[in-house]
Order: C-alpha cells, then structure tokens, then sequence
C-alpha cells in the first residue's frame, strides 16, 4: 500500500544522488568559477541563470547536492549511533541508569535545539565538519526515545528471554536479538533524520553559518536573499531541489516506517 | 489673443509657484529615516557604529562643520584662530546655545569633552586630543594648545568628537550614565522615543540657536532589517531616506531611476572608506614583493567595481583615497595582467604543480554581509586562475576582528577609513612602530620601512599644507610600488533619498550632518 | 416468528484475500428468549455474522454480499443509518470481548452507561436506571461506581459495566461476542451466570459467539458451528453435543480435554527442588507517593521428580509465570533458593556468565508462539543458537537441528525458513526443538498451548507428552487451564496471590480439592462431561 | 490534588534542566574563539589595549572561568541575566521587551496549526483511503517537506511583492497606527509569518492527527460507542475525539524547542522583533550575556509548556498521575 511512497522516493532521491556523484561530468560550469555576466535569467546557455557574481546557477545546485547529502548522511550516521547506544543501553537495562539516560535525552529534547545549533557552528567556526558535528549533536533524541521503547517491548518479548534462556550475552542478545528487530522503525527514523539534517544544514547555511569553500543550497538561496525580489531564481531553484530531496527522503521514510510517527520528527528540522 | 497672453500668464504662475514651492522651505513635516542595524546606543562618544551616528548627529554638535573639500565651517565655534606656529588653536563659542534640558552651552561643556569625556570613551579621539591641551579662557573662548604641530586637528571636529554636556557627565561614569539613555545635546533634534525594535523618534527642538531652524518636525529611524524591504519602502515613499549600507547596491540601480527618488553619493569624504587586503607580511610568500605584485595583477579591480558595488565604487590607486586633497594620482598602476602575474610568480619559483596550482594561502573574509562574501569569493576565483589556490576562512566580527588584531592571518579583507588626512587615517597601517599586536586597525600586517616611517612622521608635524602633499606623495608611490596592501576600490556609498526631502547631503559628514536645514515639501 | 432471521448471508473480502468470503451464505435464525450459541475457531467468520446483524462491520473493505437479516421482520441490511442507530444499543444490546478495552477511558462510568439511555431517550430516571443495572449485574456500591473511571474497575467489573449497558435499554437480542474468554476462569464462570440469569429473567434472545464448547455446554439453547466462514453444523445443544454429524465438530470436541486425571506416574528421584522462593516487585513511588511493593512469590517451594510433570495453576498475576522465571534465572528472587539436584545446588543468585550449566539443564516454551521465536532469524540458526551459545561445534549442531525438527515433526527444510512462514502450531513446535537443542533434564512449558486453537492444542500436548517419555525429560507445566493441566500433570501445585494454596497428586487434588479455591477452580471449568451433570 | 502533585514533580526536573543548560551554555560560549572585549573594541573601532582592557575588567572577563560561572549561576537564580556587551543594557530587559513579539508568533503559529491540522487530521482519518484523505494526507506531506525558509520568501513573493496584499516584514506599519487600526495593523502584518512558520507544524498535526484518530477510531470502545446506537458524528465528539487529542496536546510541549528554533528563521526572514532575531543578532555579534540570556529565557519558556501541557493532558485524561 506504501509500496509507491517507496517507489517515488528513491527513483527521486537516486536522481539526486546520481547527480551528486556525477556532479563534475554532468554540471555545465565549475560552480565557483565566474562564467557569466551576473544576474541573467535563465536563459539557453545558463539554463538555471547566473547568481551577483554570474556563476552558473545550475551548476551551483549540482555540486551542492554534495554537500546536503553528505550533511544528511553523516549526520544521520553519528545521531543514530548516538541515539541507538543511548536508547538500547537505557532500555535493555531499565533502572537508574535508564532514567539517568531518559533525563539526559529529555536534557538535548528541552533545550531549543536549532538555537543550540547555530551556537555550535559559530562557537566551532562553520565548516563541514562543525555543521556535521553541531547537527548529530541535536537530533539523536528521537532516535533514542524510540530505540528505548522499541527495546522495552521487544526485551520482554519471548524471543529475547528465550535467547537468555540459552545462555547468549547481554551483549550479543542485545546486538544479535533484539537490535535488528528494532531497526525497521529506527529506519524510518533514521532516513527522517536525513531529511532533518539536511534542512537544518540548509537553515544554517541560509542564516550564513556555512562553510564559504563549499556550495551548498541553503547557502545559495541565503546569499541570493538580497536579491530575491529581482533575481528569483537563485533562491527558487535551489530551494525546489531541497524542497525536493527532503519530500524524497521523507516519502521513503513513511515507505519504509507506515505509521509514521510525527513525533519522531527531528528537533531542529526547518 | 488675450486669452492667449492670460494662458501664457497663467503658465508663468504656475511654473513660478512650482519654483517657489521648489525652493521656499516648507515648516513642519515628519522625516521617515531608515536605520539599521538598530544600534546599541545613541550617546555620542560612546556608541560610535556607523548607525547610531545617525540620530547622534542630529542631537549632538561639534564645533565645527566641514564642505565636500574638508574645508571646516562655524558650528558650534563663530570663530577660531591658528597661530603661525601651529601650536595653538583658539576658539570663539556661540552664546545662544542651550542644551536640550535648558542649560547654557559654554566652555566649560568643550574643556571637559575634549580634555575628559572623549578622552575617556573614545580611543580614536583620545589619540588626536591627547596631544591638545584644552582650557577655558572665557565662558566663550576655548583654546587647544600642542607641544608640537598636527595640522589635521583642525579637520578632527566632527562625527566622533561631538560635545556633550559638561553638568550631566562631569564626576559620573560614563558609560552608565542614566542620560545616555535619553541623550541631551544642543542639536536641532531632541531625543523623544526609543521604541527598541522599531524606531527612534527625535522631535524637533524649538529652542535651537539657529533661528527659524529646524524645519522639520520629527524624525522616526525606523529599524527595517531586511535590505529588500528597506528599498521597497523608499519605492513607496514610506520612508524617505537610505544610505551606506543600507541598500543592496543594485537596488540603488533601480532606486535611482524611478521619478520620486534622487541619488547621491557624496558626502562621505570624510571617511573615505577603502577597501583592501592586508597580508600577514611576516609570512611566506607574502613577504616577497613580487608575490604581492603577482596578487595586484592577477586581481581586476574593475571587476570589484562593477560586478560587486555594482557601479558604487572607484577604483583605488593607493592607500589615500582620491578625495584627499593629498592624493597623489601619480602612481605606478596595476592593471589586471595574468601573464605578468604568472611570470612574478615563476620568477620567485613558484611553479605550477600538475593541476596547475602554485600554492595555497588562506583569506579571512569580512563577516560584513553578502557582499563581503562575493568580494572574497571573487578573489578566490581570480587568484586561482593564476595558480594560486585561496581557502576561505569563515569568520564572525568578533573572530575577524580577534584574529586580525592578533595577527592571525595570512590575509584579511576589510575597508578602512581613511579620514581625509593621511596623517588620521592612512599612516596608522603602515607605520613601523605602529605594529600593536592586540590592537585592531594599527599595523597589522607588520609593514616596516624606514623611509616610509620618516615620511609619514615629517608630514604628520608639519604645518606647511605644500610640504606635506610633497611628503605625501612619495609616500604613495613607494607604498603603492611595494603593494603593501592590495588596495581594490574606494567605495562610494550611495545616499538615496526622496525628491521632497531637501538639504540632505550638504557636506562631507553627508547624512550625518545635523539636518537642521533639512525640509521636507509637501 | 423468529426475532432475528439470518437468511444466506454473505460477506465479502477484499480482492486477494485467501478466500472470497469471510461469511458465506449463512442461514441462522434465534427466537424470543433463547440462547444460541455460535461456535467456530479463530477466521471461521462467527464473529464477523454477529456485527453484521446491526451495520457494525469492522472495516470499510468488508461488505455485504447477499442474503438478508431480519429483525423483527425488517431487514436490517436495507436499514437507513439512523434506523440502525436506533436498533442499535435500543433493541439490540452488544457486549465484546475485551472488557479492558470496550470502555472509554476517559469517561465516568456512571456517564457511558446513562449515554445509551439517553441515546435512546428512556423515559424513566436515568440515573436511577443506571444504578438498578449496575446492582442487577451485582456490581458492588454502584453509588460509588457511577464516578468511577474504566481504568479503576478489575476486568470482571467492567465487562459487568458493559452488561449493564447492553441491557440497560431492555433490548429484545443481546449479542455477546466472546464476553469471557478474556477472563480468568473463575470470573469467567460468574460472568457466564449472570449473563444466563439475566437472559432468561427478562425473556431476551442471546446470540452468543465463543470458541469454547464448554460455555455451548453451559449456556446454549441451541448450537451453530461455524468452519471458514460456512455453517458447518447447526442444532440443538444435546444434538450437537452429543451426537454431532460433522467430522469437524466431532474434531473440534474431541480436542477439548477431560477435565480427568489418570494415576501419577512413578517420580524419580527429585530434579529440580526449590525453597522459601520470595519476589516482590516495587512500583516506584514520587516525592508524595510510597513506592507499593506488590508480593508476586510469597515463601513458595516445590519439588520436581524425574520423568514427572508439575502443574503450576493460578488465575493471571497468581504468580506462577514469576515461579517459571526465577526458576528459569530470567527474573532474580528475593530470597530461597533452587537447587539442580546433582549439578548445581542454589544456583539462584548466580552471575549470568556463570549460568551455563543451568542454562543446559533447564529450559523454556513460551506462550506465544508468534513472539518466542525472533523473526528476523531463520528457524534453523534459531534452533542451533543456544548450543553454538554453549560453545559445540557448528557441525554437529547442524546435525542435531535437522534430527531435532524432524523430533518435532517438521520437516528439515524449514532449517531455512523463517517464523512467519509458520502456523502458529507450528511455531510452537520449533519453540520446542529450540528448548531440546540444548538436552535439557527440566522443560518448563509456560502456558505453552494456551494461545493455540483447540485442534492444535491437542496436537502439541499429544507431541510433549511424547518427547517427555522419549526423552526422559521432567517437566514443569505453567497452566490456567485445568483441563489442560490434568491431562499432563502427575502432581500439581495452585497458586493465588502468590501463594501455593494446595499441592498433591493431580487426581487426588482433582477429585478431592482441599483448599476452597481449587474447588471455586475446578468448579469455573466448563467441561463437556459436565453437561450430563448439569442437566 | 492532582494538579499540585504535577507541579511538585515537575518543579525539581524542571530546576535541574534549567541549571544544566545555564551550566551548558555557559562554558560552550567562554570556549569560543572571539574574545568578547575585542568585539567591543572591534566594533567602536578602537586602537588601543587600554580600552579592551577597560572592558575586560568591567565585565569581569578577567576573573577565572568557574568564578564567571558561579557568579552567573548564581544571578541566574534572581533573573539577573546581566548586561549586554554591545547594548549596554540589562539582557532581562532587552529579552523581556522582544518576548510579546515571539510569543505572538509562535503562539498565533502553533495554536493555528494545531487546530487545522488535527481537524484535518481527523477528517482525514474519518475518510481513511477516500479521495480526501489522500488530498489531505499528500499536502501535509508537501508541507512537511518545505524549507522553512524557503517558503517564506516564496510566500513573500508571491503575496507581497507579486499580488501586493500582505506587508513582507515587521510587526506594524512604517507609519504607527492607533486604536484598532493598529490592531489591524498587527494582524496584517502577522499573517505572512504565521503562516511560515505554522506551516511545517501544521503538517505534523495533520499526521498526528490523522494517526491517532485512526488508531482511536480502531479501539474497542469506539465500537461499543457504536453498538450503543450513536451516529458517527457523536461517536466522534463525544468519545474519539479526547481520545485523539491526547497525543496532540503532549506533541505539542514537545515542539516549544523547535517552534522557538523555527522563530530564529521566520523572525530573521520576516523581520520579525521578537527573541528569535535577537537571538542571532546577538550570536552574529558575539554578545555573550545577551546569548546565555536568550537560551535560558528560552529554556524556561520550553519547561513552562512541559508544565502547561502536563496539566492539560491531566485535564483530559483522568489517568494520568492517579494510578
């Protein structure tokens, strides 16, 4: 029944990352490399037109694929090691330490998550790795909360306790019983956690905490905001391809999790 | 026929009643000034960022006031003598002056101001007025005596050093001062509102010693924060001035066609912002002349001009900026030249590897805006194509300025105010003994050349205005020679302003003069 | 003139179902008073006929396919809505299985059973009417009860609640849709009572689904048996009972075991002996409220013979799963000790990694089937895990899983396959062959048949009491079902509250309870051979 | 009863979070590479050390680092928040003068989104698989994808610039109004930001919604509702609904956070005076007091919306906290 959220979703997030890939063969210009004259509408030449310093558009949106999923991807990464380890530990061994755990979450749930993010970036400087660092840091939560209750039920499952019956580890019986049926949902979060990346890195970027040495969306529609009245393709097209990634992932998300839980969300998605 | 002549008549009415309307000024009226960023503080001498001068100039005064050529008019002084010497500067006060609380403006208000208060608060004064000895010799003559001569004192009374009132601030703390949050000068405009977030209203001051003046009634700063609504709201006549900043440039492109808006881009002689890369001359390359030189051809300059300030800039010659009466056009001339660049470049050994690239360095960019990103962005690509391969270094005004201050960069962009007198504004970069580490604006870039030094010196003491364009002039040539910053533009900052409005910019503070004249037609 | 008349009804599924129709062309029919009584296994489509009579189909994508329903005379399935409404809660009362769940949780009760007075604008008192029928389904103060909220009130209670309100409005049918199986025997027992009182006291028609043929036994007037959606047979009770005509019901009567002993098997010498087990649980408390500690094992002690099977019996939170799992080491005691006769003496309390050889010597099948094996491993590493755990060799672990599923009577190809490819029964099956991997002397069966359908059920019993003998294995048997404890166990132990309230030989404890709470037990169970007695 | 058990368990949690984040923010900012006595400096462009060294020691920047943040935990205890650098005022009256504006916003923006969307949500659960929920579904799905900043330069565009009919920026007109023109004024100029930023939110109740009905709608007793004879008009208000607006209401303390995150983007692109702009304005500048003060206003205000929405899950759902 969701089988065509997962259909569309990745043949649309698969064009995008293919175009990230072969971004060099398949862009018109060198991004950074003024091509143009600037300002002109899209046109035959530069189809998407060119930005104040007339660098091709097009070619801008091509390379900064790059960095939005490479943002996304690492960022989900280190959220869902962070999140999967807090979330199993604090609910497979329930007590203290649990609600030690369950408060710490709470702690990085509270705090106003995307302020804390830019705080970050500024304090760190902005550069692909603080964005990466700042965004993993704020949206784990969620992956924990979940991983946790996945883990509470699933610990009293027979299967686990059956899997204890026959002497396993805490350890292995945590990794090898209870962690891969934990993952469907944890996936689904996950991907969100994507698409939560790349929006924050995108919000970021747009607020001008970006690293300057590398094209990015949010920042191509946040230094065209000056502009965006006369020349409204910088921020248009940029903006409709994140627009774009983000349906994808989260399209491919709600394929893969179905009762999408929107309180799964990341915290500091824009 | 004689309808004919009553039409004719009719016509010279009407267009003699349009001249007069043009040129009687009306009373009254309420001034819609952009303002942004919203400024801390409106007290002068202690919140001296470009947009609090803005109303800090309609409340406060100087002594004196300066034209489009840095000539200094009577302000707040009738009159003032130089001895021959240049040692001695005497200054007759006007004696119908009250400030804004009803208290008499005298010379116990200018000794404490310029021998305490500025001292005190403000750094860049303090340097100029530290050399004077200021005291009373009537409640209407004050006099500034020097050990030695510094002819630019004469062009120092303005937008910093504006005259606070002796009876609130002397004995206080300055800088808690209640007053400063409701400022009291003897400007045609007292401080009535601060309504944080939206505006600043000034209400017109009918006590003023100008007779007759001002004529409008208010002025409301309104903060307005995004660059776009600025312009949208001089388009529809919401707001009736923008300048510096205020307005993306190729919105002033736009602006200055349309029928009810005028442009003007004088009156900021007195600043004479340049814009420039300062090296870090202590490492390599940058210590090589030749590499510096490579950098200034492989650079367009035209470029800045037209793709960056969109038109609102000139290109810079050298560290004096052309509206100094001290500029020296005369100065050996970098055109963008990528073949002369590329053969410095090889000559010093810097070959290009397999990709072409020679080195890498590092630029520290101006966290000033969008523009400052394009302007460094831009230089990246132009050195690149030379084989220079430059990493950008992001930054915050508080990190920019940590870092240049403390000399840790390879290169920094920024624009610096010259202040028309070299002696002010320009020598501070380049003086030897003026390498403070810690201290933004001074040498940073640790430049030392002994002829230079001793130039600069002998025309900062000298009093003979001749001698000291001579003395200049070499100086120019040899910095220019040396490319001891890569000078890029002056910039021009454009003051657009609706058609009603008159009087705007009538000298070298530009809209940061007094407006006491300023009206508004109907 | 029948009250209800169901002619040829037919319900469809939606397209690539297993089969076309979940209901198909059933004729009922139920008369003024009486009791019928729908019997079917799980998917036999009982329940799906029962909401249909009122336009109450569960889903969207089931219709109506043909036939007819008459209601006092009215088709019901050509009813507008509001008609419905009406028929709905007015004449027709309704009470579903899970009592716990059929109560909004947010409201009093006293407001959801007057909710149906007023709905259908009884003339009376309302409230007066909601407190007559709280008393009459013996529900204790109703003064106080009407303020009370679902979450406050055991399960019995509320599924009394619900009685009360199907009633509330003197329906002429009221339709009970597995009202008890979701109770423990005792409270199922009671509920049964009331519900036959209360009936045949007001002269109203009940059209009772279960799967249970000891509550036909108990509560029928007359018998329909229900097979994948077709009526398979139809009759009276005795007819039905006593001389069914279908092998399928004869199968389906046949599985539900005597509530009858034989003699103890012999006991050897003891395996497996535990003393003075004490677990408590404390629920945390917060600044205001003390922690309450809840007694789950109260100084129990048992012993298990070689080659015997124990039951433990008790109603739900008697404590007897808690006994299963300290004894299991899945759960720690408080204090008293086990003792693995001969291998390892008071082995409670022991480290996890130094339980290896309790882990060998005892093991588990669990309840559910569809949760005890993980899903996401393939039945023969499932199998293989607990030995390749204990460090044998991976090839003659993978011999042994093939021998052990073809023990369990699967066949050796399913090594490949994964749990959800599997029955239910099945599963279990597996479950089983996981347990033997690890040559246990004690399996602890943890009511390991009570989530199967009858048929199955007997199956399982059958293949653990023949693995037992095989094996030589001593066995522990966690039940609430007595029937189904008698048929395996040689001594038994009864739990309430935590306690052991009596423990003997099965029969003698069977034939001659001791303590008033086997007897209250033994007495809740609905067998067959009851029928005759009750008659 | 209950209400008071709620605050006293709420009152030492809430205490601890907000000790932490002082304690967090705190040590993160001393850690940054900007000095604040040079920003200062920097800014008023000055050229001497004596001066930095002025504000150094009137701020007590040279004390040692635990000193500071004893000091500032211990000020934080009374509201005294400190002053800002740049604006050399009190950061409690500097943050207290933009908080209408942000809670205007937000509260207009969550309010508005929670209760369209979870209407929507549930018809679209009602309708579950029809040709509604399905256009409902797919543009909470759309909304859901959006940049926010994205959208709120295109609704810029499109309805300020393009059709001319909302303000682009601000809180009131250019020119000040009075009396209910300036009402008016405010609503005008409300709209666009609202919109923003409810947008995304609107979408996670229109899901939200749409999931719990659902799932409410499966639950026994809205079956026993039914076999009681009600239509399913009062099946829905008299007992779904309450049911389904449970997990609405506990999302949305969840989201004060996020929404307050979401206001530094819509404020800064709508020019909006509230906190949010503040917030970066003062981060840009490296104003440090003013920054621990925003985060920390902003954490009490998130851990008041704990407290706010735990006693209105109480209210509704009789329970929590009794069993």
């Amino acid at each position: 029944m969701h089988s065509w959220r997962i259909g569309v979703g990745a043949v649309l997030l698969g064009l995008i990352t293919v175009m990230a890939i072969a971004a060099p063969l398949l862009a018109p210009f060198d991004p950074m490399a003024i091509s143009g004259p600037p300002l002109l509408p899209p046109d035959a030449s530069y189809l998407l037109g060119t930005d104040m310093l007339g660098r091709d558009v097009l070619s801008g949106m091509i390379h900064g694929a790059r960095v939005s999923l490479i943002v996304g991807l690492v960022s989900a990464l280190c959220s869902a090691g962070i999140g999967i380890t807090v979330g199993a530990i604090a609910g497979y061994f329930g007590g203290a330490i649990d609600r030690a755990l369950v408060r710490f979450t709470e702690f990085f749930q509270v705090i106003p998550s995307f302020m804390f993010v830019i705080l970050l970036v500024a304090i760190l400087t902005p550069s692909l790795l603080s964005i990466t660092l700042a965004i993993s840091v704020v949206i784990w939560p969620p992956v924990a909360r979940l991983v946790r209750s996945e883990f509470l039920t699933l610990k009293t499952r027979e299967f686990v306790e059956a899997a204890r019956s026959l002497g396993l580890s805490h350890g292995s019986v945590i990794v090898r019983e209870i962690l891969p049926n934990a993952m469907p949902p944890v996936l689904a979060v996950g991907s969100l956690m994507v698409a939560t990346a790349i929006l924050t890195e995108a919000s970021l970027s747009f607020l001008g905490l970006a690293d300057p040495n590398m094209t990015s969306w949010g920042y191509m529609i946040g230094s065209a905001r000056p502009v965006f009245r006369h020349a409204w393709w910088l921020s248009v097209f940029p903006g409709l391809l994140l627009f774009l990634t983000v349906l994808s992932i989260t399209l491919l998300s709600e394929g893969l999790g179905d009762k999408s839980n929107p309180s799964l969300r990341g915290q500091a998605g824009h | 026929m004689k309808s004919l002549m009553s039409f004719a008549l009719a016509i010279f009415m009407g267009m003699a009643s349009l001249a007069m309307a043009e040129e009687a000024p009306r009373r009254g009226g309420t001034l819609q000034s952009v303002l942004w960023p919203e400024p801390p503080g409106i007290m002068t001498g202690i919140y001296t960022q470009s947009s609090a001068l803005l109303p800090t100039t309609k409340i406060f005064e100087s002594l004196l006031t300066y034209d489009f050529n840095l000539n200094p008019h009577p302000n707040l002084a009738e009159s003032w003598e130089i001895s021959p010497d240049g040692l001695k500067y005497t200054f007759k006060l006007r004696e119908n002056v009250r400030w804004h609380d009803g208290e008499a403006f005298t010379a116990d208000d200018v000794v404490f101001t310029y021998g305490d208060y500025l001292i005190e608060v403000h750094p860049r004064a303090r340097a100029v007025f530290e050399r004077a000895q200021v005291s009373k010799l009537d409640d209407h003559t004050v006099v500034f005596e020097l050990k030695e001569p510094f002819a630019p004192l004469i062009r120092s009374f303005d937008l910093c050093c504006l005259i606070v009132p002796e009876h609130l601030y002397k004995g206080t703390d300055f800088r808690k001062n209640p007053n400063n949050l409701a400022p009291i000068g003897t400007g045609p405009f007292k401080f009535d509102e601060w309504k944080r977030g939206e505006y600043i209203h000034l209400a017109r001051n009918d006590d003023y010693w100008r007779d007759g003046l001002p004529y409008l009634d208010d002025i409301y700063y309104r903060f307005v924060p995004d660059a776009a609504s600025r312009a949208l709201a001089l388009e529809t006549g919401q707001m009736h001035i923008a300048t510096q900043n205020d307005l993306e440039l190729f919105d002033v492109d736009r602006l200055s066609k349309l029928p009810h808006l005028d442009v003007t881009t004088k009156g900021w002689e007195w600043g004479s912002p340049i814009v420039w890369i300062e090296m870090n001359l202590r490492k390599e390359p940058f210590s090589d002349k030749r590499f510096r030189q490579a950098m200034m051809y492989a650079l367009d300059q035209n470029y800045f001009r037209d793709v960056i300030f969109q038109g609102y800039a000139k290109v810079a010659t050298g560290p004096v900026h052309s509206a100094s009466p001290f500029y020296e056009p005369d100065v050996p001339a970098y055109r963008q030249d990528l073949k002369k660049a590329e053969a410095l470049l090889d000559e010093m050994g810097l070959k290009p590897d397999a990709d072409g690239k020679r080195t890498t360095i590092k630029l520290l960019g101006l966290p000033y805006g969008e523009m400052w990103n394009r302007s460094a962005e831009y230089t990246r690509q132009a050195l690149r194509k030379v084989g220079i391969e430059v990493i950008l270094e992001p930054s915050d005004p508080a990190g920019w300025a940590t870092r240049t201050r403390n000399w840790d960069f390879e290169m920094t962009m920024y624009f610096l105010t010259t202040m028309g007198d070299p002696a002010l504004g320009v020598s501070r970069t380049f003086l030897s003994d003026n390498r403070k580490q810690g201290v933004l604006f001074t040498n940073h870039a640790g430049y030392a050349n002994p002829e230079v030094d001793a130039l600069f010196n002998k025309a900062a003491v000298s009093v003979d205005e001749e001698e000291r364009k001579q003395l200049y002039s070499q100086v120019q040539k040899i910095l220019v020679d040396d490319a001891a910053v890569l000078w890029l533009v002056e910039l021009v900052w454009p003051t657009v302003y609706n058609k009603k409005l008159h009087n705007v910019v009538t000298g070298a503070s530009g809209p940061n003069s007094s407006f006491a004249d300023a009206w508004l037609a109907e | 003139m029948s009250l209800l008349r169901i002619e040829d009804l037919r319900i469809a599924l939606p397209k690539g179902g297993d089969r076309a129709f979940a209901v198909d062309g059933v004729s009922l029919h139920v008369d003024q008073g009486e009791t019928l009584c729908v019997v079917g296994e799980s998917g036999s489509g009982k329940s799906l006929t029962a909401s249909a009579i009122v336009g109450l189909l569960p889903s969207r994508s089931l219709r109506v396919a043909g036939g007819r329903i008459l209601f006092e005379g009215s088709d019901t399935l050509r009813m507008s809505s509001r008609e419905l409404q009406d028929l709905r809660g007015g004449r027709v009362g309704f009470v579903f299985q899970d009592p716990l769940s059929s109560l909004n949780p947010l409201e009093r009760i006293g407001k959801q059973v007057e909710e149906v007075l007023r709905q259908h604008r009884w003339t009376g008192d309302h409230r007066q009417r909601v407190l007559e029928m709280l008393s009459a389904v013996q529900l204790p103060s109703p003064e106080s009860l009407v303020e009370a909220y679902p979450w406050q009130l055991s399960g019995g209670q509320r599924q009394r609640v619900m009685i009360a309100t199907a009633l509330a409005t003197r329906p002429s049918l009221l339709v009970a849709d597995e009202p008890t199986s979701a109770l423990d025997v005792t409270t199922q027992a009671q509920i049964l009572e009331l519900l036959r009182d209360l009936t045949k006291q007001h002269g109203i028609a009940l059209f009772l689904i279960t799967h249970d043929f000891g509550v036909v036994a108990r509560m029928a007037d007359r018998v329909a048996v229900m097979k994948s959606g077709k009526l398979v047979e139809y009759g009276t009770r005795d007819a039905v009972l006593r001389t069914p005509r279908e092998a399928y019901t004869r199968k389906l009567l046949d599985a539900v075991p005597p509530l009858r002993a034989g003699p103890a098997r012999p006991a050897g010498e003891p395996v497996l002996k535990a003393t003075g087990l004490t677990k408590s649980w404390v629920t945390r408390g917060s600044l205001f409220r003390p922690g309450r500690t809840v007694a789950a094992l109260k100084n129990v002690s048992m012993s298990l013979g070689h080659g015997n099977t124990l039951a433990v019996v008790g109603e739900s939170g008697s404590g007897k799963s808690t006994l299963a799992r300290v004894l299991m080491c899945l759960t720690g005691a408080d204090s008293g000790q086990a003792d693995l006769v001969g291998i390892n003496a008071n082995y409670l309390g022991l480290r996890s990694r130094d339980l290896a050889t309790v882990r060998r010597n005892i093991q588990l099948v669990f309840q559910d089937p569809y949760a005890s094996l993980n899903p996401r491993r393939r039945i023969g590493a499932a199998v293989a895990q607990g030995p390749l755990a204990q460090g044998e060799k991976p090839g003659a672990v993978h011999a042994r899983v093939a021998e052990l599923l073809g023990k369990v009577q699967l066949d050796p190809s399913a090594a490949d396959r994964y749990p959800n490819e599997f029955s239910g029964g099945q599963r279990q099956r597996i479950a089983i062959a996981r347990a033997l991997a690890m040559r246990p002397r004690v399996l602890i069966a943890d009511e390991a048949v009570s989530a199967l359908d009858v048929s199955v059920q007997a199956e399982i019993l059958t293949l653990l009491k023949d693995i037992q003998r095989d094996e030589g294995l001593s066995m522990i048997f966690v039940t609430h079902d007595l029937r189904v404890a008698a048929r395996m166990a040689d001594q038994v132990i009864v739990m309430q509250s935590g306690c052991v309230v009596e423990q003997g030989a099965m029969q003698d404890v069977l034939t001659a309870p001791q303590h008033h709470y086997t007897a209250a037990l033994i007495d809740a169970v609905p067998s067959l051979p009851s029928i005759s007695v009750q008659q | 009863m209950r209400f008071v058990y709620a605050f006293a368990a709420w009152l030492p949690r809430a205490l601890l979070v907000l000790v932490a984040i002082g304690l967090l923010n705190f040590f993160l900012i001393r850690l940054a590479p900007g000095d604040p006595a040079s920003v200062l400096a920097g800014e008023t462009g000055a050229s001497d050390a004596r001066y930095i060294e002025e504000i150094r020691k009137s701020y007590g920047l040279d004390q040692p680092l635990w000193l500071q943040a004893a000091t500032y935990l211990r000020n934080l205890a009374t509201f005294d928040l400190g002053v800002s650098y740049r604006m050399q005022r009190d950061v409690a009256d500097i943050i207290g003068e933009r908080i209408p504006a942000t809670l205007l916003l937000t509260s207009t923006a969550l309010v508005l989104a929670i209760i369209i969307g979870t209407l929507l949500g549930i018809q679209a659960a009602r309708r579950a698989g029809t040709w509604q929920d399905t256009v409902i579904s797919a543009f909470a799905m759309l909304c859901y994808a959006t940049p926010v900043f994205w959208v709120g330069l295109l609704l810029v565009l499109l309805l300020s610039v393009h059709a001319g009919i909302l303000p682009p920026f601000g809180m009131s007109g250019l020119i000040p109004k009075s009396g209910f023109a300036a009402v008016l004024d405010a609503l005008h100029h409300l709209v666009l930001p609202v919109m923003t930023l409810a947008l995304f939110y609107f979408a996670v109740y229109v899901r939200l919604g749409r999931s719990a009905t659902v799932e409410v709608l499966g639950r026994d007793f809205v079956r026993s509702a039914r076999a009681k004879g009600l239509s399913e008009r009062q099946v829905l208000r008299r007992h779904v609904l309450r049911n389904s607006v449970i997990p609405v209401v506990t999302m949305a303390g969840l989201q004060v956070g996020q929404l307050l995150g979401g206001a530094v983007i819509v404020e800064s692109v709508f020019a909006w005076p509230g906190i949010g702009r503040l917030a970066f304005d003062a981060l840009m500048q490296r104003d440090y007091n003013l920054i621990l003060g925003i985060f920390f206003v902003s954490s009490i205000m998130v851990v008041l919306a704990n407290l706010i929405t735990d006693l209105a899950v109480r209210s509704i759902d009789p329970r929590v906290g009794r069993s």
